[in-house]
């Protein structure tokens, strides 16, 4: 039997809102950038998912973008995590305050 | 990483039958004979001055691998500036060429090619020129000169002229990503300061969350319409009456949100103040031009592109967050001290005047906005130059005080900055006043009365702390707390200027209401000393102020650079 | 024929050339010069009416009117400067001229050795020249600029020793009271013009050829009430009647020839004028002129009283002033205003004699104004004596002198008009002859007081600058002049100790004036059957405006006889109690301080006002208004720095704002679903 | 509508500019010559007045010397300048007051930077009173706050910042909605003009009556309340006293004197001229604000502490009688408040310059202790009493003509407003002769008895205000010539729009032609074809 596409779509609808409360909770910076990268996996499911049901190549295309991309953040981003936790290990997001008001 | 995306570019889209091909300068021809297997049409011309810069970037990086270490320090921003130069060379060419023919599809229909795109390109193209020529003298001051720097900027505009060239949600994508993650990295840039690594990470976990939304959006729309084409969706969307059109508001919504983050629209700003102060000076001053107008073209082809036919939908969305991106901005901006933190929240409010032209979703509208982000970009440039040079070695002193007893040190400069600060203040005769009243005007001439006049008040609360500034300048440079105004606290901190002192005993004028508006929070701050000694002012920087300085008052008085925003929207 | 053109030249040329010129011209030099230049206004005044005079003979309605220039051409409003040679004028300036000329050659000798001595003429001369044109003026709007000239003057004039607090204040109460009243002639200028369109005393009144009020015929009641109570409130600022009064005692801080030539002939006798020329207006409106004729009848008897508790010489003249002006004002309310204007001449010359005998009294005892300190003067001097008392006589209505005529004619008209009126005009003759002989009694009889006065005043240091200002102030607020403007005193170099009569030139006006105040009756005395003044003003006053009063001849006599009576009465009452011996201050304290309407006035009124005017500078626009402004400002750096701390520097805040942003749009979006 | 070829109006408006960049560009070195070359720019901009003046011709009710040039052309917008009766005399004040405010007071400090900042002031002042296009009229009366920003803030007083800063940001945000106003009128008459948006005065004048009343009197109300800040109108003045007592001496003499008759102008210009109807629909509400403003500008004055205050809320009452005679839609009313407008440059600019004489000499101005100056100072007492009086409307001095004409003009359309308006009359004299007894009658102690006299070069200076105060208040003739024609047409104009709304025509012989180009499908007319019959004197005398 098939499953109606509709589900797929709430699926990625609930991993979108689980990585965005990640996100949002969680301190620890590289948690927090995990959480990025599931909300854009949900992102390629959504696409998979209205690309099947439009039935047009299109979306599964954009999908190896959103890899791409994902990929390219990957790097840069843990690159300048690294630059700035080299010295404080145990540091989380929080601790990055010093510029406010 | 970068080679794997200049490969993909290059190698998904070159694919031209020989005609394709026409002259162009050299560096391009060769590979294009070589891979005419693929028959996927390639007009290089559309994509010129993109090409330029991107290829730019590669030489630039071979060449320093090649050179020895330390061997001419001023040979990368020399390039940088050639390469941009060339970049804007090939779009004034582009201008020329697109002539007023409709907006055409290129380069497998990824890339819009008209007038609306080519202004983008000429925009970005001299903001990295104006970034090279300042980071110069900045670098070598920082000790930082290297040659990444350069890179990443042309490949942030690079990322900035895909945007603007998009013609569908998932190039605007890929363009968004490439910018912002060059930007990332330049924010993170100055490896001795703690804040500009905070910056960095703050931007970098902000704009992926942002883009992550953007790209949700996206798929949605997607879902929606059937396509990520913006042409075939407002075909699509003029055609059908969706049954139930969740799934579309929801994908606009998100996609205003994604792009709303990148313009810094209130309640999307949150990250701009931090990113602004913590940046490198001259690459704020590049950011505020490049990421904002890119933002800012985006929204634009998806709200009047895509969405054009939604306009009752997403118009009253865009009235609030203008709404409170001018009012929000302006107030904000006053509390601060710290002058590159003010710079943020100004250019906070000054993003609300072109959300007023995106409001009236008019071709009137368009224009305004892309005159205001036209010369905004030579404004911002001129007043970061400013700040770079006064702010001294390490960036020790950004707050007020540095820019005290200016007029005094160095009377020329401060002349300038004045010109910027009354420019951004909206004063008659300059770009600013003449941008303000495009916006204006084409929001009243949509009966936007209301949206109108908070603008115009957001402009005069906004000229409260440019004129404070402006004052600081011609103020006394010596600081001593005796003078303290006893009656009704001055202005924080604004002793009567002891050049300008009349020898005379105050003239009291009593009432016992008659209290300041003081504007500082925790009572008068104790503005420190101004930097000694006299500001130099290198011969980049120099350049760039005569040029922004010029520019500003020439667009403020007469109507070419008006036209030239007219023309850029004919297709809306 | 443009005599008349000189009338008002030389004045102003007068005083042009001592604004500019005075300084150099000095002391004697530029009194004289004034003083030549207005007996040549006065000869020039003559010739003009000679020839008015002549004209008649020739029958043209004895009306001239000389244009000079244009002065407001706006579209519906034409406005001329231009004389108008007609009767009424033509009295009023033989009179105004004559008076000045003989004031200005008095003060000649008054004023020597005093340092502003050019700006004083200066001021002389143009209070001359404002007065003429305020009465030969052939517009309300012209009269209008000499009538606020002469305001200026008596401001320049009373407050002539700025350097005395009380003249200063007495100055500016002066300005503003008139201003109050020129407030009432303003809004008539407005209503004349809205009704008319037209200023022109020929326009508005109409002349006998033209019919009345510019061919309008007839006026409804109640504008020409409006305008006649507004004209009249104008006239009562100018002329200190009741509700405007308090100005002119005070105004007795200027020099003396100032009070006598302002503040007795000429400029308070403008208000007369105006009510005489509106006659043609008052004629519509009967209950106008009831208030005319009760103002000026209660004014007459209230001064008249408190003239009586006066202690310092001039503040009596001039309470006697401000009575004499509620008798014309009274005659003008009955419809006689012929008689109004006769009693305004006599009284010129017999006021103006007897201000000019008080000076000269000042003059001898060195600035000494309290009567109590004065006594058996009239052995010491010999000219100002006699002319005090023909004055004296005058004034107080006894038969031979002038004030009897007039004063009689008035009464019989206020007799034909009202009772009540005759009772108060007659019981106050009484009283004014009371008080005038108290006044001679006090200070030409009895014992001379001022010898030992002489030994305790502070006596004024010799040279310029003033002495301390004396500090005796006589009960009741008279401020007294005494030492303040010594300077003067010292040019006599003498200290006899014994007063000393005045010089010639200031003694002979005071003949001249005793003279004049004699043949009075020539001019209009009807009881022995002249009337040239009452057929001179025919054509101003045509019967159709001033039906002729007739009382039948005998009881005119009847009530002649009875005010005589009256009068020989006070005298007798004045002199027996006060010739003799020094009597304490008879007069109850509540005449002395003018019933007390000043201090209540200050109280109730000024009071207030001062506290209500702060409130409203300091609570209301310094607080309130300006309070709101810097409100707005404080709010929105207030919400600045609130905000502030929204900006909290932690990322997943920044996250959550962004998340927070997303959620009221999706919410927004929801709910447009399916709507548009 | 006579061209004359030479553009000598805006050779007007770019001298001073010049003398701006020439003096500021003096070389450090030199300081010395700045003064002169600043005086030299602003004598010469006044003998250019002087031929304005000179050749304008008397009974042309139109504009005179109108130039025009293509400026923004996409939006219509065109540098059109041309002057009338009504601006004529206000540019001539402005070129007199200027090297008097320059030349006049002591200056201290940087004096470079002060000419440049005044010559501006002047040529952008002098730009808005002969702006015929409603953009560039705007552009220059913001461009007004700039300079006059910098004089107060560079120059002024204790409080100076504050006040400098209050001063600009009140005036811009009210300019806000004069800036919306004008913006929705351009495109609201633009369908009426064939689809072309134009800033052209004469082009708006004529259509704007057509649009719908409610539009008209919204923008209308727009504009008022811009112009209502920069008169200061009273609930909107609180930033004035504070402006012209920090100013300095020259700052406030221009401030006070040309600076608050843009609103005035403004409103007269702008606001009846373009859209009459709406002007007869709010004008009670004005008036109101006009007559409150006489009695509590005097009251307030009355008890101010400090001297040059006290002057400055003197203003807020004058202001009360222009905004009476403008809106009392009469040809006496609108003569006598442009003739007001005159009148109170010349007289308040004396008024703060004598001020400031006082300042200069005894360093400070509260009333308390200050005394008996004219003991020392006669002359300087003598001037001030003159002055005093013009502003307290003597006839015979500039104060009464303009006061009596505004009062006349007010009585015949709205009675009772001219009866409060009369009362200003007495509370104008309470209070500034109350001053000037406390300053300078009354016995003099301390520091007040050896105050110097006027000095040559300030008695020089204030001369020509003086012969301008006695000259206009004695012979007005050749100014109301003037000022008349262009007022009538005016006020033709306004009947004209509102049949409903009829003016008595006062006095006799006044006929009112219908102005030709108010025939909308006529050709392009402009307002010089009107007509007003030469009007016939009354029956006045004749000799």
């Amino acid at each position: 039997m098939t499953v109606p596409g509709a589900w797929y779509l709430v699926l990625a609808a609930i991993l979108f809102g689980i990585g965005a409360t990640g996100l949002l909770v969680r301190r620890n910076v590289l948690i927090m950038f995990m959480c990025v990268e599931l909300m854009l996996n949900a992102v390629s499911l959504t696409f998979v998912t209205f690309a099947r049901m439009l039935n047009d190549i299109g979306g599964q295309a954009s999908v190896f973008f959103i890899l791409v991309v994902a990929a390219a953040e990957v790097v840069v981003g843990l690159g300048i995590i690294v630059a700035i936790f080299r010295r404080r290990p145990e540091a989380t997001a929080d601790d990055l305050h010093m510029l406010k008001g | 990483m970068i080679g794997l995306l200049s490969h993909t570019l290059v190698g998904q889209t070159v694919q031209a039958p020989a005609t394709g091909c026409q002259v162009t300068p050299g560096k391009v021809t060769g590979l294009c004979q070589a891979f005419n297997s693929l028959h996927i049409p390639v007009e290089y011309r559309t994509i010129l001055p993109l090409l330029v810069l991107s290829i730019g970037a590669l030489v630039l990086l071979v060449i320093s691998a090649v050179l020895p270490k330390r061997s001419r320090p001023g040979l990368y921003p020399l390039l940088t500036v050639i390469i941009s130069g060339l970049a804007a060379g090939a779009s004034v060419f582009q201008w020329i060429d697109v002539g007023n023919h409709a907006a055409t599809k290129a380069i497998g229909n990824q890339i819009f090619y008209d007038r609306f795109s080519v202004l983008f390109m000429l925009l970005i193209s001299v903001a990295t020129l104006f970034g090279a020529l300042l980071s110069d003298s900045y670098l070598q001051r920082e000790g930082l000169d290297g040659v990444e720097a350069y890179v990443l900027m042309l490949l942030a505009s690079t990322g900035a002229m895909l945007m603007a060239a998009s013609a569908g949600t998932i190039m605007l994508f890929l363009g968004l990503e490439i910018m912002s993650i060059a930007l990332y990295v330049m924010t993170a840039y100055h490896r001795r300061r703690a804040a500009s690594g905070e910056g960095g990470l703050k931007y970098f976990i902000l704009g992926s969350f942002s883009s992550a939304i953007f790209l949700y959006g996206a798929a949605l729309a997607y879902g929606a319409t059937g396509t990520t084409q913006f042409d075939e969706m407002s075909v699509f969307l003029a055609r059908t009456t969706l049954p139930n059109d969740g799934i579309l508001l929801g994908g606009m919504a998100l996609l205003i949100v994604g792009l709303g983050f990148k313009v810094a629209a209130v309640p999307f700003h949150f990250w701009s103040p931090d990113v602004y102060e913590a940046a490198p000076t001259p690459f704020t001053g590049y950011m505020a031009a490049v990421a904002k107008a890119a933002g800012f073209a985006g929204l634009f082809r998806v709200l009047l592109e895509g969405f054009h036919s939604q306009e009752a939908n997403w118009r009253p969305a865009i009235w609030l967050i203008a709404v409170l991106t001018l009012l929000v901005g302006s107030v904000l901006a006053i509390a601060q001290r710290d002058l590159k933190r003010m710079m943020a929240y100004s250019s906070i409010s000054q993003a609300g005047y072109v959300l007023i032209g995106l409001q009236s979703a008019s071709s009137q509208g368009t224009a305004g906005a892309l005159f205001y982000l036209l010369t905004y970009t030579f404004i911002i440039a001129g007043t970061f130059a400013v700040i770079g040079l006064v702010q001294g070695e390490g960036e020790a002193r950004n707050d007020l005080g540095a820019i005290r007893g200016l007029g005094r040190r160095r009377p020329g400069l401060a002349l300038v900055m004045l010109l910027f600060l009354l420019a951004q203040a909206g004063v008659p005769f300059t770009s600013g006043f003449l941008a303000k009243f495009y916006v204006i005007a084409a929001a009243v001439n949509r009966g936007q009365y209301a949206l109108a006049i908070i603008g115009m008040l957001a402009a005069a609360i906004a000229a409260f702390f440019y004129l404070r500034v402006g004052l600081l300048m011609y103020s006394s440079p010596e600081v001593d707390e005796t003078k303290e105004p006893t009656d009704g606290a001055a202005l924080a901190g604004l002793r009567p200027i002891p050049g300008f002192d009349t020898p005379r005993e105050p003239a009291l004028s009593q009432g016992p209401g008659a209290v300041a508006a003081s504007s500082d929070g925790d009572g008068a701050v104790a503005l420190l000393a101004p930097p000694e000694g006299r500001v130099e002012i290198p011969f980049t920087v120099g350049i760039t102020l005569a040029v922004c300085a010029a520019f500003t008052i020439f667009a403020g008085v007469s109507s070419p650079v008006l036209d030239f925003a007219k023309h850029a929207t004919t297709y809306f | 024929m443009n005599a008349a053109y000189i009338v008002l030249a030389l004045p102003l040329a007068g005083a042009l050339l001592l604004v500019f010129g005075g300084k150099r011209l000095g002391d004697p030099l530029a009194g004289w010069l004034a003083t030549i230049l207005s007996f040549g206004s006065f000869a020039a005044v003559l010739v003009t009416w000679l020839t008015l005079l002549g004209d008649n003979a020739a029958g043209n309605g004895r009306l001239i009117e000389k244009n000079i220039f244009t002065w407001l051409p706006v579209a519906g409003l034409h406005v001329n400067f231009a004389l108008r040679i007609d009767p009424l004028s033509m009295t009023m300036a033989l009179f105004v001229t004559g008076v000045g000329s003989l004031i200005h050659l008095y003060s000649i000798g008054y004023m020597r050795g005093d340092r502003d001595y050019p700006r004083f003429f200066f001021l002389l001369n143009l209070f001359l020249a404002s007065m003429i044109v305020l009465v030969m003026a052939n517009s309300y709007l012209f009269s209008f600029v000499g009538w606020e000239g002469v305001g200026f003057c008596s401001y320049g004039l009373v407050g002539f020793w700025f350097d005395r607090e009380s003249a200063a204040v007495a100055a500016k109460k002066a300005f503003v009271t008139n201003r109050v009243g020129d407030f009432g002639f303003m809004v008539a200028l407005f209503l004349m013009f809205n009704h008319f369109g037209s200023f022109n005393y020929s326009t508005v009144l109409g002349t006998a050829s033209s019919g009345l009020l510019g061919g309008h015929a007839t006026l409804n009641g109640t504008f020409a009430t409006g305008l006649g109570l507004m004209i009249f409130l104008g006239a009562a600022g100018k002329s200190a009647q009741i509700p405007l009064y308090m100005w002119l005692p005070d105004a007795m801080e200027g020099p003396t020839p100032v009070s006598a030539l302002i503040h007795a002939a000429t400029m308070v006798t403008a208000g007369v004028y105006l009510v005489a020329r509106s006659a043609p207006i008052l004629h519509f409106s009967h209950s106008s002129q009831w208030v005319i004729a009760c103002i000026g009848a209660a004014t007459m008897f209230f001064a008249a009283t408190i003239a009586c508790a006066q202690n310092d010489i001039k503040r009596v003249l001039a309470y006697s002033t401000l009575s004499q002006l509620g008798y014309m004002f009274m005659a003008e309310g009955a419809g006689d205003y012929t008689s109004g204007l006769y009693h305004m001449i006599n009284h010129a010359f017999f006021k103006a004699l007897l201000f000019l005998g008080a000076g000269s009294v000042i003059h001898a005892l060195h600035d000494e104004q309290d009567m109590k300190k004065m006594g058996a003067l009239r052995k010491y001097l010999p000219i100002t004596f006699p002319t005090f008392i023909i004055g004296y006589l005058a004034l107080s209505g006894i038969p031979p002198f002038d004030g009897f005529w007039s004063k009689d004619d008035i009464l019989a008209s206020a007799y034909h008009m009202n009772f009540f009126l005759w009772l108060a005009g007659a019981v106050t003759a009484g009283l004014t002859a009371y008080y005038m002989s108290r006044q001679v009694a006090l200070v030409w009889f009895g014992k001379a007081r001022w010898s030992e006065a002489r030994g305790d005043s502070a006596h004024a240091a010799v040279g310029n600058d003033p002495a301390a200002e004396g500090s005796t102030v006589a009960p009741g607020g008279t401020g007294t002049e005494e030492a303040a403007h010594a300077p003067h005193e010292g040019a006599h170099g003498e200290h006899s100790g014994r007063p000393h009569e005045s010089p010639p030139v200031m003694t002979l006006p005071l003949i001249i004036l005793a003279v004049l105040s004699t043949i009075g009756w020539l001019i209009n005395a009807n009881f022995g059957g002249f009337n040239h003044l009452e057929k001179f003003l025919e054509p101003v006053f045509p019967t159709a405006i001033a039906p002729a009063i007739h009382v039948a001849t005998n009881t005119k006599w009847v009530l002649g006889i009875i005010t005589t009576a009256l009068a020989f009465i006070g005298l007798f009452a004045g002199l027996r109690t006060w010739r003799k011996v020094e009597v304490p201050a008879l007069e109850p304290a509540f005449l002395a301080h003018g019933w007390y309407i000043d201090e209540a006035l200050a109280a109730t009124v000024s009071g207030p006002i001062e506290s209500g005017a702060d409130a409203m500078a300091y609570e209301l626009d310094a607080r309130g208004v300006d309070g709101a402004v810097n409100g707005v400002a404080s709010l929105i750096t207030g919400t600045g720095r609130q905000l502030r701390r929204v900006q909290t520097g932690y990322v997943r805040n920044y996250a959550l704002g962004l998340a927070g942003g997303l959620a009221v749009i999706l919410a927004y979006v929801a709910a447009r679903v399916g709507g548009a | 509508m006579s061209t004359l070829s030479f553009p000598i109006l805006t050779v007007a408006i770019f001298l001073p500019l010049l003398g701006a960049a020439v003096v500021v560009l003096l070389p450090q070195g030199r300081a010395s010559l700045v003064r002169p070359v600043g005086l030299a720019f602003a004598v010469a901009e006044l003998a250019v007045a002087g031929t304005i003046v000179a050749e304008f011709k008397a009974h042309d009710a139109g504009f005179q010397f109108v130039s025009q040039h293509a400026w923004l052309g996409q939006f219509g917008i065109g540098w059109k300048v041309g002057v009338d009766g009504i601006s004529l005399f206000l540019v001539a004040m402005t070129a007199v007051l200027f090297p008097v405010a320059m030349y006049g007071p002591k200056l201290v400090g940087d004096a470079k930077s002060f000419m440049g900042w005044m010559l501006l002031l002047e040529a952008a002042l002098i730009g808005t009173f002969l702006a015929m296009d409603l953009f560039l009229f705007f552009v220059l009366f913001e461009v007004t706050l700039v300079p006059g920003y910098f004089l107060i803030a560079g120059w002024g007083g204790f409080r100076r910042n504050y006040a400098a800063m209050k001063f600009f940001i009140y005036t811009f945000a009210g300019s806000a909605f004069l800036f919306v106003g004008i913006l929705a009128l351009v495109f609201l008459v633009a369908p009426l003009n064939g689809g072309r948006e134009t800033f052209d005065l004469i082009t708006l004048a004529r259509y704007a009556s057509h649009l719908p009343t409610s539009d008209q009197e919204l923008i209308f109300a727009a504009m008022a309340v811009a112009f209502a800040v920069k008169m200061p109108v009273v609930p909107f003045h609180t930033w004035m006293p504070d402006a012209y007592t920090e100013a300095p001496t020259a700052g406030s003499m221009i401030l006070a004197g040309l600076l608050f008759k843009l609103g005035t102008y403004g409103i007269l210009r702008f606001g009846v001229y373009l859209l009459p109807k709406a002007a007869i629909d709010l004008a009670p509400v004005l008036l109101t604000l006009g007559a409150v403003g006489i009695v509590y500008g005097c009251i307030v004055a009355a008890v101010q502490k400090d001297l040059k205050r006290l002057v400055a809320y003197g203003s807020v009452a004058d202001v009360g009688f222009i905004v009476l005679g403008v809106f009392a839609f009469t040809s006496q009313g609108i003569s006598g408040s442009v003739f007001e407008m005159v009148n109170h440059g010349l007289t308040t600019g004396a008024l703060f310059f004598l001020v400031g004489m006082l300042l200069d000499r005894r360093g400070t101005l509260r009333i308390s202790e200050l005394g008996g100056i004219q003991k020392s100072a006669p002359i300087l007492a003598g001037v001030f009493i003159v002055v005093v009086m013009a502003a307290v409307g003597l006839p015979g001095l500039n104060g009464f003509v303009g006061e009596f004409l505004v009062l006349v003009g007010t009585f015949i359309t709205h009675r009772w407003w001219a009866v409060v308006g009369t009362s200003g009359v007495i509370l104008s004299a309470v209070y500034l002769l109350w001053a000037y007894q406390r300053v300078f009658q009354g016995r003099a102690t301390g520091a007040n008895e050896h105050v110097i006299d006027m000095t040559w070069r300030e008695k020089a200076a204030i001369a020509p205000l003086i012969v301008g105060i006695v000259f206009l208040g004695v012979y007005p003739k050749p100014l109301l010539d003037r000022v008349t024609p262009a007022v009538s047409n005016l006020v033709a104009h306004v009947q004209y729009a509102d049949p409903g709304f009829h003016i008595p025509s006062k006095g006799v012989g006044t006929v009112y032609a219908v102005p030709a180009d108010q025939n909308v499908n006529g050709g392009q007319q402009t307002p010089t074809g009107v007509q007003t019959a030469a009007v016939t004197p009354g029956t006045g005398g004749t000799p």
